[in-house]
């Protein structure tokens, strides 16, 4: 599939309208992973704005990013950069070899207390 | 009821003699016996003709309009639903007021004649009544088999006039009026409209309606008027009496007091009374109950609002 | 037999790209009564105008149907077209081929074949048209200006001087509005003080301007040129008339607790108080919610100390009636309420402010006599931070859609004064863009850049905290795509401004349009910009658009000159488009004057020829034609289609049905 | 959606008062947002001017729909038009969906000068709606047979 | 009025005491409720994505047995009320969703968001109330100082979640005062703090729970409550230590008098 197309499935599986984006970074300013990401919240938006996607799949920003949802309440335009991190992460898992996780590192993770929300959540974001 | 003849024709005849009034409205007999008509007498000597019975279901007060222009005040009796009409025309300064002499009787329905017909009576020799039956020609009918359907559910009272001929003889409603207009309501759209079809198919157009009507005063009627854009004199094609029927029950809507001449006077029998009566029924529902004639100032319905009435999208509870 | 003519216009590629206008011209020629059908490239255009005046004169037309843009926009073109060449105005008919048509539809043959029916339609309606003429009416050489800021002080002044009465109502108990708060103004940096309140003074000492303050609109009748108006003056429990503004009562006053308005309740005030030094009308007011006199009956301190007996608890509101000409809306703005941005912390954090409330701090006359401390423990700040575009320009429903358009330069404005002040405070400004269009503004603002050091951060803060005493504003630098986050000890909320809220009210009472974000609309956003589309409703200041002094100013001598133009008149023409009731047909039963929201209908008997040589006396309903706005409410109330709509007649509406049904 | 062929296109007549929703549409015109050509609008100064008759008459020439356009209430050009407009047309629907008329045929919508989107979205969606209902069949037998 | 209670996978194992002093807790007040029949799982993470539909499923199903046992779906878990109360807005709103959902569920009859979904501590603010709480109370928790801690899942996104206000929320605040305690505001109490990561990035978990734990700290907090089992995992193990955390339903439970 070509990089444009692609993009475009991207926007549409976000829900978002990208366009609406106004560029004034809030989201960027509210994100608390910030620091840990490659590439930042706004410009998951301004990359696929632009139809560019070939540095998004391989950002390392798809698993630092929280799903807390500070930029979607934020966003002054309504758009939802968080939706586009996850429909990017979308593309990536769903492809082949794309899970995260793996199998045999889960004994390693798992201790006592661990919640089975977490482990289920675990798999459901990061494995197809 | 003979009592009740005996004392209004008393009342005329003082009124004629002393010369309070010049002329008298009211029913005079006719050749069949149940043919009662409308009449004005000038003289106390014409009274012979004065007649007050079972069969005296004409509204007077429509010719009031006409009546009260001319010189000399008149007398004029009036059932408790013709003085609702009555008042509907003072408010709309169609009547002469200081013309005219009112005097409210008392009704406890009245006859149908087409359902004497239809138990086979075709002219009247001899009749009676009580509060609650009429014996004609000997035979005992109870009210309710053989009164006009107007008359079935009135729950009209006498209202204010100059004087007023009571024995305190009122008949209480046998039906609620706005049941018919439930039924339909409560059909699908398809039937409601087989059943209109049906029923507005037979209008022939004679303008019986249009004439009896006490809310139908109009010097010229929109359907005779070139310049409104609907003139018409008969039905050039199906959808005219609808048409008709609706412009007319919209420009009686909210003036209209129930009085039920239209469909009384209709030679097909068309129930046009219930176009008027889903117009009141929506209008006590929509904006509260309101009963034309009541009185003689309040502001009509349709010619009055709230900030917070119902949007027609609404009205069937939502989009 | 009628002549009518048929033009139809390109509007360029506008209506020509998708309406086949050769064909609609020859399509509507076979129309009876057609004979001319003319189509050309700009019908509104002198050229155009002049091909519709040789055709009226040439074919001797009897009327004439445009196809054109809507006639919202050029309706009184062609009428004035038709006119000059001796046609009668209202013998014009437009059929939106524009914006009802080709604007809207892609498809040409869908398009030409709409445009068709839309001039059909119109062919069928004017042959009903008959010629109207226009009755008149008075002019009330008086006009109201509801607003006292700014805008409203010049629009009245401007009136006033050009000779006519003009009365400003405001609702606070001064005049002066916004511009009173502020410290000094952009681009100049001169004192809002010194420039506005000679004119304050200006207007109370005009003959011809009446000042009710502590003063609102109650109710609003007529139309332009003869408004009638209701105005409640509210209690303020203090003579006008005696009180000579001493202030003896606010240093007597035991209560002095009520919030200070004027400083954005930075600080109180007594009960009774005279809002700020240079107040006009310099009279006191009592607030019924503070005294102590007037809550539970025991005090009266203030009427002890009054030399002048000017206290008196039992003032009431008074409602009093007068006739304006002209109304000025100058209803002005107001920041928005923040409650639905606390990740600023405006409501948690004392040091967060607003921009207006800083200009208080800053402000020689504010609570702290000028000298910028901070709220909470009065101390200067040594890192101040501005946050702009607060609520503005924000469409996710918790701001306005809007920029507020002023923020911009006043945050300039206020991070020049502050490093110019106090050059050892750091400032911070973030923004998302620096929007400087207008004179000197530009390089003002890139002085507070360039000479004063400002720190213009472009990025939108995310979250504002506080750690270790220092107010942490978090947020982007996106043009070095860091996020940052600076330890701050004030915070300035630059907040968005909104049309102040009784605004839908007042524009409800003089049925002027508003749009979504209750501002007011102009007739027409190039060429009739200070004009409402209801006739005799002038717009001036914030409350048509967010506008800064400079340009208020402008817009509130431009309304000025409008007023004027129609107080200069001493007739008005009316709307043509009148009700009349056909007499023979009118049965005087009341109807139609029960709807008439402009009391344009009487009832008159009259003598009327029945035949055989009589007469007889008939009630007949008649229509004020100066009265009159034409609505048509009447013509369906009537029963017996007496009443009917000039310009809009049962027979031309039911004509142009007919003609869009005809399949 | 497209039921009917495309000789017997539907038709819908728009009353827009002058102030407000025509002024609406003209805004849907100059912001390009588009509606079917189905809808033809005919400008009154004020919802309440359109008189019941207008609508009876556009369905006896053949309309399929009728929508009749006003100012918000309380925002009446004319203070109260709408009011009376509001009540009038309320008590007309409710007696033709009494006589068995489609109630969705006849609609009032409240559209502003500034509301040119909501305009093309209510002229899209009530096209819709007609075109769903197909021709009116139920008021065939009012049509001026010529 | 009838309340579906929903516990959700992680109350019955790693979070009892959250699930089991709700019971009580709901005893106590005298609330009306039924576990819900047949269970499953939310899915436990909300698929944003446009178009995931299967992964909704075993949320509807649950959404549409509590339309069908005709009372409102009560949650505990922030995490199973942000997935149900999500996808019930999916289902109301997206007629794609709303369709194939129905079409692969083939239910008696179509789920299109009729059911109600209430989380416990809404039910505490609108229904029962926080002043009837305060009466019910026996052993109020005086003079203790509780931050309360929200996390995402609760507040975002408001447009959805209406919860409360997103970023100066005050129901867990209103219930400390309800049971007596002292709340303590603190400005990371909406912050997120990385319980998602834990598992695979553990050093953002630790520097985002330590954040909230240190702020809370700072504020003067000794304890914290929360409603998510995830933020309880994560604070615990990767906060500072220094402030225990708590469900909110323990606290009750405790107050109230039901505790053991």
């Amino acid at each position: 599939m070509d990089r444009k197309e692609q993009a475009k499935l991207i926007r549409e599986r976000s829900g978002t309208d990208v366009r609406k984006c106004m560029k004034c970074g809030k989201c960027s300013g509210r994100c608390p992973a910030y620091a840990e990401m490659d590439i930042k919240p706004h410009q998951f938006v301004s990359y696929i704005e632009k139809g560019e996607v070939e540095k998004l799949l391989e950002s390392k920003s798809l698993y630092t990013c929280l799903s807390c949802f500070a930029c979607v309440e934020r966003c002054p335009r309504g758009v939802a950069p968080a939706n586009v991190i996850e429909a990017v992460r979308q593309e990536v898992i769903r492809a082949q070899g794309g899970n995260k996780v793996q199998a045999e590192n889960i004994p390693a993770i798992v201790d006592e207390a661990i919640p089975q929300q977490l482990l289920v959540s675990m798999f459901r974001k990061f494995n197809k | 009821m003979q009592r009740l003849k005996t004392a209004m024709i008393e009342k005329a005849t003082a009124l004629l003699t002393s010369g309070e009034v010049s002329k008298v409205l009211g029913w005079k007999k006719g050749e069949l016996g149940f043919d009662v008509e409308p009449a004005v007498f000038t003289s106390v000597d014409s009274l012979v003709d004065f007649t007050y019975d079972a069969f005296c279901g004409a509204n007077l007060s429509k010719y009031l309009v006409e009546e009260s222009k001319k010189e000399g005040k008149i007398l004029v009796f009036l059932k408790p639903c013709d003085s609702y009409s009555f008042n509907q025309l003072i408010k709309e300064h169609r009547i002469k007021k200081e013309n005219v002499y009112t005097v409210g009787i008392e009704c406890q329905g009245k006859v149908d004649p087409y359902k004497l017909k239809e138990n086979g009576i075709e002219f009247v020799t001899d009749a009676s009544e009580t509060v609650d039956t009429v014996t004609v020609n000997g035979k005992e009918f109870k009210k309710e088999e053989i009164i006009l359907g107007k008359c079935l559910t009135c729950t009209k009272k006498l209202l204010s006039y100059d004087d007023v001929i009571s024995f305190n003889e009122k008949r209480e409603p046998s039906l609620d009026r706005f049941e018919m207009v439930k039924k339909l309501e409560a059909m699908t759209a398809d039937e409601r409209y087989a059943f209109w079809k049906d029923q507005l198919s037979n209008c022939i157009r004679c303008n019986a309606c249009r004439n009896v009507c006490p809310a139908c005063t109009c010097t010229k009627c929109v359907f005779d008027n070139d310049n409104s854009g609907i003139a018409s004199k008969a039905n050039s094609d199906s959808f005219e009496e609808k048409m008709f029927h609706i412009i007319r029950a919209f420009h009686v809507a909210g003036r209209c007091t129930d009085c039920g001449e239209c469909s009384r006077v209709c030679p097909q029998h068309i129930p046009l009374h219930l176009l008027n009566r889903k117009f009141i029924s929506d209008i006590d529902r929509l904006y509260g109950e309101y009963q034309a004639g009541e009185d003689t100032e309040s502001k009509g319905p349709l010619t009055n609002y709230t900030t917070g009435d119902v949007d027609p999208s609404d009205v069937f509870g939502g989009k | 037999m009628q002549k009518i003519g048929v033009f139809v216009c390109w509007c360029g590629s506008n209506i020509a790209a998708t309406v086949d206008v050769k064909k609609v011209a020859e399509v509507l020629k076979a129309e009876p009564g057609v004979v001319i059908s003319e189509n050309y490239q700009y019908m509104c255009s002198e050229n155009g105008q002049a091909l519709i005046r040789n055709a009226i004169k040439e074919h001797g037309l009897t009327g004439i149907v445009v196809c054109s843009c809507s006639p919202r926009m050029h309706e009184a073109t062609f009428r004035k077209t038709a006119e000059s060449a001796g046609l009668n105005p209202y013998m014009v008919e437009i059929a939106n081929i524009r914006e009802q048509c080709s604007w809207i539809h892609k498809d040409i043959e869908e398009a030409t074949e709409k445009a068709i029916i839309l001039g059909r339609s119109a062919i069928a309606k004017l042959k009903l048209n008959a010629p109207l003429t226009s009755g008149e009416s008075a002019v009330v050489k008086r006009a109201l200006v509801i607003g006292g800021g700014i805008a409203g002080i010049q629009s009245a002044l401007d009136i006033a001087e050009a000779g006519y009465e003009v009365d400003i109502v405001e609702s606070a108990p001064t005049i002066g509005g916004n511009m009173a708060k502020l410290d000094k103004t952009f681009p100049t940096l001169d004192c809002a003080a010194c420039i506005l309140t000679p004119k304050m003074v200006d207007c109370a000492q005009n003959e011809n301007i009446d000042i009710m303050t502590f003063s609102e609109i109650e109710s609003v009748k007529g139309f332009v040129g003869n408004f009638k108006v209701q105005i409640r003056r509210k209690a303020r429990f203090v003579d006008e008339k005696k009180c000579t503004g001493c202030g003896v009562c606010m240093q007597k006053c035991p209560s002095k607790k009520g919030k200070n308005e004027f400083n954005m309740g930075l600080n109180n005030r007594p009960a009774i108080y005279i809002p700020f030094a240079q107040a006009i009308p310099n009279v006191a007011i009592i607030d019924p919610e503070q005294c102590l006199k007037l809550k539970n009956g025991k005090c009266g301190l203030c009427a002890m100390q009054c030399q002048v007996n000017a206290i008196d608890y039992t003032q009431k509101d008074e409602i009093i009636e007068r006739e304006y000409g002209a109304i000025v809306v100058a209803t002005g703005y107001k920041p928005i309420s923040l409650e639905n941005f606390n990740e600023y912390g405006y409501d948690t954090y004392k040091d967060v402010v607003t921009s207006l409330e800083l200009e208080r701090l800053m402000n020689a006359a504010g609570p702290s006599d000028g000298h910028l401390v901070r709220p909470s423990d009065h101390k200067e700040p040594k890192v101040i931070t501005f946050i702009q575009c607060v609520g503005s320009r924000d469409t996710s429903g918790c701001g306005k859609p809007y920029c507020s358009k002023i923020c911009c330069m006043y945050t300039a404005k206020h991070a020049m004064l502050i490093r110019e002040k106090y050059p050892n405070t750091e400032v911070h400004v973030f923004y998302i863009d620096v929007r400087t269009p207008g004179k000197n503004y530009d390089e003002f603002f890139r002085r507070a850049v360039e000479q004063y050091g400002v720190d213009y951060i472009k990025g939108m803060v995310g979250k504002v905290y506080e750690e270790n005493g220092k107010l942490m504003v978090q947020g982007s630098d996106l043009i070095n795509n860091e996020q940052v986050v600076i330890p701050s000890d004030l915070v300035v909320l630059a907040a968005a401004i909104e049309p102040n809220p009784s605004v839908r009210k007042i524009a409800t009472m003089v049925t002027a349009s508003i749009d979504t974000n209750n501002f007011l609309t102009e007739a027409h956003a190039k060429l009739r910009p200070v004009e409402s589309p209801t006739a005799g409703i002038f717009l001036s200041g914030v409350c048509q658009g967010p506008k800064d002094i400079p340009e208020t100013v402008s817009q509130a001598s431009a309304c000025a000159a409008k007023v004027v133009g129609l107080l200069s008149k001493d007739k008005l023409k009316c709307n043509a488009c009148v009700s009349h009731s056909d007499e023979m047909l009118c049965t005087g039963c009341s109807v139609c004057a029960n709807v008439c929201p402009y009391g344009a209908i009487t009832y008159v008997d009259k003598e009327f020829r029945i035949g055989g040589g009589k007469t007889e006396l008939r009630r007949v309903a008649s229509v004020n034609e100066a009265v009159c706005q034409g609505c048509g409410a009447c013509t369906v109330a009537c029963p017996s289609g007496a009443m009917d709509l000039k310009g809009f007649s049962n027979k031309q509406i039911m004509a142009e049905v007919d003609a869009i049904c005809k399949r | 959606m497209q039921e009917m062929n495309n000789e017997k296109k539907p038709l819908i007549v728009a009353f827009c008062c002058n102030w407000c929703s025509y002024a609406g549409a003209d805004l849907a015109g100059s912001s390009r947002l588009s509606y079917p050509a189905d809808v033809k609008i005919i400008r009154v100064p004020c919802s309440c001017r359109v008189n019941p008759m207008f609508i009876l008459k556009a369905f006896q020439r053949g309309a399929d729909g009728v929508i009749i356009c006003g100012c918000h209430p309380g925002d009446c050009h004319y203070t109260t038009g709408n009011y009376y407009a509001r009540r009038r047309m309320s008590l007309l629907f409710s007696m033709l969906d009494y006589l068995g008329i489609e109630r969705e045929r006849t609609r009032v919508e409240w559209v502003s000068a500034a509301e040119g989107a909501k305009f093309s979205a209510v002229m899209n969606d009530f096209a819709g709606k007609i075109a769903e209902l197909g021709e009116n069949k139920r008021l065939e037998d009012l049509r001026c047979k010529d | 009025m009838k309340f579906c209670y929903y516990p959700g996978c992680t109350l019955r194992t790693k979070a009892k005491q959250l699930d089991i002093y709700a019971r009580k807790c709901l005893e106590k007040l005298g609330v009306d409720f039924e576990e819900i029949k047949e269970w499953q799982c939310c899915g436990a993470v909300y698929p944003v994505s446009k178009d995931e539909v299967a992964t909704k499923l075993s949320a509807v199903r649950t959404l549409a047995s509590a339309k069908e046992q005709g009372g409102k779906l009560l949650t505990l878990c922030s995490a199973c009320h942000h997935v149900l109360k999500r996808v019930n807005c999916d289902m109301k709103n997206d007629a794609n969703i709303r369709l194939k959902a129905n079409n692969y569920l083939a239910l008696d009859e179509e789920y299109v968001g009729e059911t109600d979904v209430v989380h416990f501590l809404e039910l505490l603010r609108d229904y029962v109330g926080f002043d009837k709480i305060k009466e019910a109370v026996v052993n109020p928790l005086k003079g203790q100082k509780i931050g309360a801690y929200y996390g995402c899942l609760l507040l975002r996104p408001s447009e959805t979640l209406a919860f409360d206000n997103p970023e100066n929320p005050r129901i867990i605040e209103d219930f400390i005062s309800a049971i007596g305690a002292t709340p303590v505001n603190y400005a990371f109490k909406n912050e997120c703090c990385g319980a998602y990561v834990s598992t695979t990035q553990q050093d953002l978990a630790v520097k985002k729970s330590h954040k909230v734990t240190d702020s809370a700290k700072a504020a003067g907090a000794e304890k914290l409550v929360t409603a998510c089992p995830l933020c309880m995992y994560n604070l615990t193990e990767n906060g500072n230590g220094e402030v225990p955390v708590y469900y909110f339903t323990e606290l009750l439970a405790e107050a109230l008098g039901v505790k053991e």
